[in-house]
């Protein structure tokens, strides 16, 4: 039977690699906002597994408000890189350090 | 093994396995298909909970909206991916570290205090869908959330609006409304002296060139 | 309250018109502000013959305050005043001898600039010294003492643009400070122990508090309190080890140096013994402290006037020495005795300074002896008048000197019979003194009156320092009226006071109830008077067959053989060559002060000054932490590398830390 | 419930502040400046007067809510203690404006406007009863001070500034932790007065002693936290430099009296030892190292470290449990007398340094051949600062030495020292300034004392001729307060 360990360990192996991912692609940005958002879907599948096990449909109103945010924030991210684009014509992040100490 | 385990199990790895290739993909496009991929294996799975109408925002939004966009923006940047990927495996030792500790706590935690063993379906009779139960709970409790998290959108819209846009675009051809409407006769229409460029040539050239003309 | 008044007329006199002439003194010119002066001091000093012929007459006593100074706890402290027959007698001899200089200024300083400033200045000394005399308390004795230490440092420093003047003053005015450290320590202590200032209630408490010892050391309170007064005096009455001003304190005018340091300031310290006599008698330790020193003083600063060329100095000299007479009679107990000296030599020595005032401006400003001989000629009554000054100094019968003087040497040999902790060495000093006193002072009146001219060939060679700068070959003239009969008024004391006051002071009826002589002279004085010895004449008679006499004579012989020999004096020299030399130094005294203690401090002061303040506290703790800051902030600046990964690696980290911490915690 | 404190408090703030606006007319605002000092003034003698000296507790309270919630409340009263210092702080603010006149010619109402606000500040601190008000008027205070050296000081200004902001500053945040600790400890008051009865536990009481020391310390200047003032000095104008000397020193005499010796009697009795170390080493170190000086303002800085000394040997000479009365009175004495001496001799260095701009003392040399009667005035104010009888330096020197002697020879032996050291520096420095010859150009074309300068100096003169005959004036107004003091002191709190 597949009980809630299962689903739990699953999301968690999700986070690691979306962690790992943040670590790996240090210089293209896409692939960072990509593991931000795989990170995300990790930590809805929790909510979604407590939500269903545990029969409270808190869990699943705020995956409601998880989406959003994540909408917004790769929105905006990704306006962001355009701009970056558009004025150093590249996104790798080496090249983008003005904000220097 | 029910089929409900087997599904559970052949969804989790291609889950995984798509996890993994978003990481690992060479090209950004097909980083972004994978996580499409990952999307829609966990849709199947929140299936499998009974909280079908999750999924379906979950796709709807997530690889309808966002992976879109992700892709029109990949595909629309030419990017130089080799030296994007310069360093790739010399960080692959402490990513992996890290990931693998991450792992482990989060295992630690799972393993030491088990909550709820088995699947208590959502009891067969309770006759209400997972939609009614979310939409009657959304906007009686949580209705200050909500108003927030609209909020939360149109800034998202407003700023990515704001960002991109140039003003000082030469080639953005748009109209000036107000200005073509307020507009009255004496600025229409002016007489503007011009003095002759031209020296007074003899009339017999005159007649001449009018003949020209009339033909 | 009439008798408030007068006294309030002694004491604000002086101050009225010091401070008009200080204030306005250009303003009212020359001529009213010496008149001004001069009418303050002269009112002041008839208010006090005044109150001396009270005291004598009907024997007047009072003790009253004038107005609260300061109210601690419940007691108050103020400013008061007491008359009796001390008071009395200070009082005439202050005010005289300031009416005498303030006349002889008018004849001394008329070229001077600053004029009004001069006489403003000694109408202030002549007040402090009245309000030292007349004080009934410490604090105000305290008052007098350094007010009249800061009119000394103004006179002594009045030709501000000679260097040597300033320094003399700055010198006076520490050493004194020296002395009124002592001096304010032990009114610390009468203040600790016997709860009051006054004196009256002071001299009431005296037999509860003679047994206690001081916190522990074991030396009676008695005993430290009179100590640490007597250093006060040490430095005011220029007593041994803090002598080294008053030579110097000859830069100041001539007139200061006769009225501040010969009369009346130096005197204070004798003053202050003999007050505080009640309690000085009950300390043996203390009285033979302060007769050795004075013995020191007496003999061997008094040697030092004989190798002295300059006119002023010579007389200076022989006031440190006539200082160590008074300090041995206050030692030897017989305080009435010091009191008597004090009076005579204030008048003697005041004329010997005039006189040699006189000289100096017969000589058109001429101090070296070096450069002078056959004056007699030219200014016989300032002759006359020395040669009075001399007899009286060296105590030949007649005059006054004699009687004080003579009285000391008794004294100091009764204290010699009842056994005063070394007294032998005392009564050696003082007999040597006598001889040593007649020869300088006979010494320095054959150098300038007598022998051939030596200003005449002195023109060839350049002088010091003189700030006249004359032309050709000075022609020394007699003195105007002005200088002159200041002289005579004075000349006439030094002869007939010895007969007139030594009933007064030294059996001591005059004093019984303000100064208590040592029981010891008591009954010297009561056999002395038993045996009808103690009379002038009778003292006359009995001298004849004493040696203090003979020695005196003796030294009027060495320096008159000195005088007509140079050759004599030149072998002497030689024999004595290494003692001169030391005897030139001034002991090394001065070198102490001036190349050991001063330096030490400036040095003391750079080396804390640089190390402790600059370096240790501003550069190592202010400005160090301020520089490890700086440190700190330039490591910390490099982690902003300006890349956002590694922003996010750092985000990241910190979301693992805490996840590893919240874990823990879970797991607990 | 009179408004006399307050009055006397904020006048001159609000005359600061309208200074501030009449920035067109420099003339304007310094005889708008100078009215309303001069109107603080009136207030602080009406407070003077009006004082009723037998009474013990506080007068002249006022008390308002300020801060509800916290039980903070505008809570003022003076008592034996604390009013001389405002009529002293009201006093040397109509002469140091009084002083700017001719003297500062860029931003003349900001200027006189920060000295106005600054008076302000420092009689409110002295006035307050609450912790907190107390609190705000002490770091009040710091401001226009910072800017007057910051902006009108010499060359090294920025950093004596920063400096002096940042010591006084480091020193006060620890006292507000103990003022807070005290909140709690006596469940949610801030009244100063209710914590001389508040009973604390050893411990308690020496670290609170700490919190306090270090901040009324760096104030004084005590001797290990000193540095701050021979920088600060030099670099600030001469008004700055009289009110610094005057005034802002004597918060901290203050605050051991008002706040360490009787919150914490038990740690103070302790700590007495220490303190009269530091103290001494104060007088004979600094008295030793003002004598080195080559810069006036620096050598006048170190004397008043050195006089400071005598203020807090004077509040810890324990002798068997009580604090003894002369060495208490004599500190405060000394701390007003110290306020018009060093004002005096600031203003004096101003006078010199206003005619050849010049601060170190190689520089002069014969000033009195040109200026005869500032010499006369600079000559009493010397001999004022050596702590000769008659003027006020001596009276309070005296009554701390004699309080000494009863209680420890030792320290009146070194303490006395300062007679000889204090005469040492003051006339050396004075000897080479004013007397000999006119030493170069500069002093030559030196001028007397203007009417203004010698207005002046003829105050500070009566002030210290005055105090010097005839201290009890201000001594008799205490004996009250201080008896009070003496008795809080004894009786122990653990």
């Amino acid at each position: 039977m597949i009980g809630m360990n299962h689903y739990l360990i699953l999301s968690a192996i999700l986070f690691a690699i979306s962690v790992m991912g943040i670590f790996l692609n240090r210089k293209n940005i896409i692939v960072v906002l990509l593991s931000i958002e795989l990170m995300l879907l990790a930590v809805n599948f929790n909510f979604v597994t407590f939500s269903s096990f545990l029969h409270n449909v808190a869990g699943q109103i705020f995956v409601f408000f998880t989406l959003t945010v994540a909408a917004a924030e790769s929105a905006i991210g990704l306006a962001i890189l355009i701009i970056l684009f558009r004025n150093l014509r590249s996104i790798n992040v080496r090249d983008m350090d003005q904000l220097k100490g | 093994m029910d089929i409900v385990s087997v599904l559970f199990y052949v969804f989790a790895a291609i889950l995984l396995f798509s996890g993994f290739r978003v990481i690992t993909a060479k090209n950004p496009v097909h980083a972004a298909l994978f996580l499409v991929l990952a999307f829609v294996t966990s849709a199947c799975l929140w299936m499998m909970l009974n909280v079908e109408f999750l999924a379906l925002t979950l796709i709807l939004v997530y690889v309808g909206a966002v992976m879109v966009l992700f892709l029109f923006v990949v595909m629309m940047l030419d990017v130089d991916l080799e030296s994007l990927r310069k360093g790739f495996w010399k960080n692959m030792p402490l990513a992996l570290v890290l990931g693998v500790v991450v792992l482990l706590e989060m295992l630690l935690v799972i393993v030491k205090n088990p909550v709820v063993t088995s699947v208590a379906n959502v009891d067969p009779e309770s006759k209400i869908s997972n939609a009614n139960k979310l939409g009657w709970v959304l906007y009686t409790q949580y209705s200050y959330p909500v108003e927030l998290a609209s909020m939360i959108l149109l800034l998202g819209l407003v700023v990515a609006v704001a960002l991109t846009l140039r003003k000082t675009d030469k080639q953005a051809k748009y109209q000036n409304i107000a200005a073509q409407v307020a507009v009255d006769s004496k600025t229409r229409f002016t007489m503007v002296k011009m003095a002759a460029e031209v020296e007074e040539i003899s009339s017999a050239e005159n007649k001449q060139e009018t003949a020209g003309d009339k033909q | 309250m009439s008798s408030m008044h007068l006294y309030l007329t002694i004491i604000l006199a002086p101050l009225v018109s010091s401070t008009l002439v200080g204030l306005f003194g250009c303003a009212l010119g020359k001529k009213l502000s010496q008149l001004l002066c001069i009418l303050g001091v002269l009112i002041s000093t008839v208010c006090s013959v005044v109150v001396l012929n009270q005291v004598l007459s009907n024997g007047l006593y009072f003790d009253g305050p004038l107005y609260t100074w300061l109210t601690v706890g419940n007691q108050t402290y103020s400013v008061g005043v007491l008359i009796d027959s001390l008071t009395a007698t200070m009082l005439t001899v202050v005010t005289s001898v300031s009416l005498m200089v303030h006349i002889y200024t008018i004849g001394y300083m008329a070229g001077e600039d600053g004029y009004t400033r001069f006489f403003s200045y000694i109408s202030l000394f002549t007040f402090m010294m009245i309000m030292l005399v007349m004080s009934n308390n410490f604090i105000q004795l305290f008052f007098g003492w350094e007010g009249v230490g800061l009119v000394s440092y103004l006179l002594i420093g009045f030709y501000f643009k000679r260097e040597s003047a300033i320094f003399a003053n700055l010198k006076a005015f520490l050493i004194n400070r020296i002395g009124d450290l002592g001096f304010l320590l032990g009114i610390g202590l009468v203040l600790a122990y016997f709860g009051t200032l006054n004196y009256a209630e002071v001299f009431a408490k005296l037999n509860e508090i003679t047994g206690q010892t001081f916190l522990g050391t074991g030396w009676s309170v008695i005993t430290v309190i009179c100590l640490l007064l007597f250093v006060g005096a040490m430095g005011k009455s220029a007593q041994f080890p803090l002598h080294v001003w008053l030579p110097d304190s000859m830069e100041g005018p001539t007139p200061i140096s006769a009225l501040i340091h010969a009369a009346t300031m130096v005197t204070a310290g004798i003053f202050m013994v003999a007050r505080l006599s009640p309690m000085y008698d009950l300390s043996e330790t203390a009285l033979s402290f302060i007769a050795i020193v004075g013995a020191i003083n007496a003999l061997f600063l008094g040697l030092l006037g004989l190798i002295q060329n300059d006119i002023k100095r010579v007389v200076a000299y022989s006031t440190l020495s006539q200082l160590g007479y008074m300090a041995v009679a206050l030692g030897c107990g017989a305080y009435s005795v010091g009191i008597f000296h004090l009076m005579t030599h204030a008048f003697f020595k005041a004329l010997l300074f005039l006189a040699a005032g006189s000289v100096i401006v017969g000589m058109h400003h001429e101090q070296d002896m070096r450069k002078m001989g056959g004056l007699w000629k030219y200014m016989p009554i300032t002759y006359l008048v020395t040669i009075v000054g001399n007899l009286a100094l060296a105590g030949i019968p007649p005059f006054a000197g004699f009687f004080s003087k003579d009285m000391i040497l008794e004294a100091a040999e009764n204290a010699h019979h009842h056994g005063l902790f070394g007294s032998s060495f005392v009564v050696f000093c003082v007999y040597a003194a006598v001889f040593v006193t007649a020869c300088y002072s006979f010494r320095q009146l054959f150098m300038t009156f007598h022998g051939e001219e030596r200003f005449r060939h002195s023109h060839n060679d350049h002088h010091g320092h003189d700030d006249h700068g004359h032309h050709g070959p000075v022609e020394p003239h007699e003195s105007p009226w002005v200088i002159t009969v200041p002289l005579v008024l004075l000349a006439i004391p030094s002869v007939i006071i010895g007969w007139v006051a030594f009933s007064k002071f030294v059996p001591g009826d005059f004093y019984q109830n303000v100064i208590f002589n040592a029981e010891f002279f008591k009954e010297f004085t009561g056999e002395a008077m038993a045996k009808g010895e103690l009379s002038p004449i009778a003292m006359m008679i009995h001298s004849l067959s004493s040696p203090p006499v003979y020695l005196a004579l003796s030294g009027i012989i060495a320096a008159y053989v000195a005088h007509k020999s140079p050759a004599f004096v030149a072998a002497i020299k030689a024999i004595f060559k290494p003692v001169i030399y030391v005897m030139e130094r001034k002991y090394f005294m001065d070198d102490l002060f001036i190349n050991l203690l001063a330096p030490l401090g400036r040095g003391i002061g750079k080396v804390l000054w640089s190390i402790g303040d600059v370096l240790l506290i501003d550069g190592l703790i202010v400005n160090g932490s301020a520089r490890v800051i700086g440190v700190f902030s330039k490591i910390f600046r490099r982690a902003q590398t300006g890349y956002v990964n590694s922003y996010a690696t750092f985000m990241v980290l910190g979301i693992l830390i805490l996840l590893t911490f919240c874990t823990g915690l879970i797991l607990h | 419930m009179n408004y006399l404190l307050s009055l006397t408090i904020w006048t001159p703030i609000i005359f600061g502040l309208i200074t501030l606006l009449i920035n067109k007319n420099d003339c304007l605002a310094r005889y708008f400046a100078l009215l309303g000092s001069i109107i603080a003034f009136l207030f602080s003698l009406i407070v003077f007067f009006s004082f009723d000296s037998t009474a013990t507790a506080m007068q002249f309270q006022e008390m308002w809510p300020w801060v509800g919630s916290l039980n903070i409340n505008y809570h003022l009263g003076v008592d034996g203690i604390s009013m001389p210092f405002v009529v002293l702080n009201n006093f040397i603010t109509v002469l140091v404006i009084l002083a700017g006149f001719k003297v500062i010619k860029h931003k003349v109402s900001l200027y006189n406007s920060m000295f106005l606000m600054m008076t302000g500040f420092i009689s409110g601190s002295f006035c307050a009863l609450d912790a907190i008000l107390f609190y705000v008027f002490f770091e009040a205070m710091l401001i226009p001070m910072y800017l007057i050296i910051g902006v009108w000081g010499s060359s090294n200004r920025v950093y004596a500034a920063i400096k002096f902001f940042l010591y006084t500053l480091i020193g006060s945040l620890l006292m507000l932790v103990a003022l807070i600790y005290l909140y709690f400890k006596s469940n949610g008051n801030f009244e100063i007065l209710s914590y001389y009865k508040l009973p604390l536990s050893i411990t308690a009481q020496t670290l609170i002693f700490i919190a306090f020391f270090m901040s009324f310390a760096v104030k004084v200047p005590m001797w290990p936290l000193h540095t701050w003032l021979p920088d600060a000095h030099p670099e600030a104008p001469t008004g700055g430099s009289m009110v610094l000397a005057a005034i802002t020193l004597k918060i901290g005499g203050y605050g051991f009296l008002r706040f360490i010796l009787p919150i914490v009697p038990d740690a103070s009795r302790e700590l007495a030892g220490l303190m009269v170390v530091l103290s001494l080493i104060a007088i004979v170190y600094i008295g030793l190292v003002a004598v080195v000086q080559k810069d006036m303002k620096k050598l006048v800085a170190y004397s008043s470290i050195s006089h400071m000394g005598f203020v807090t040997l004077g509040c810890f000479l324990f002798a068997n449990g009580t604090l003894n009365t002369w060495a208490v009175e004599g500190a405060i004495t000394q701390m007003i007398s110290h306020g018009f001496v060093s004002a005096a001799m600031f203003f004096c260095i101003g006078v010199m340094y206003d005619r050849v701009h010049s601060r170190n003392i190689a520089d002069y040399g014969g000033v009195v051949n040109k200026m005869p009667v500032f010499a006369a005035f600079f000559m009493l104010f010397a001999m004022a600062n050596s702590g000769l009888p008659g003027t006020s330096g001596f009276a309070g020197e005296f009554m701390v030495i004699m309080g000494a002697v009863e209680t420890n020879f030792v320290a009146a032996i070194l303490a006395g020292l300062t007679l000889i050291l204090g005469a040492g520096y003051t006339l050396w420095m004075y000897k080479r300034v004013v007397f000999g010859d006119v030493v170069n150009s500069h002093v030559a074309e030196m001028d007397d004392v203007s009417k203004r300068e010698f207005l002046i100096l003829a105050i500070l003169a009566l002030a210290v001729i005055v105090m010097g005959v005839c201290p009890n004036i201000f001594v008799a107004k205490m004996h009250a307060s201080v008896e009070q003091l003496l008795t809080q002191v004894t009786l122990s709190k653990i």
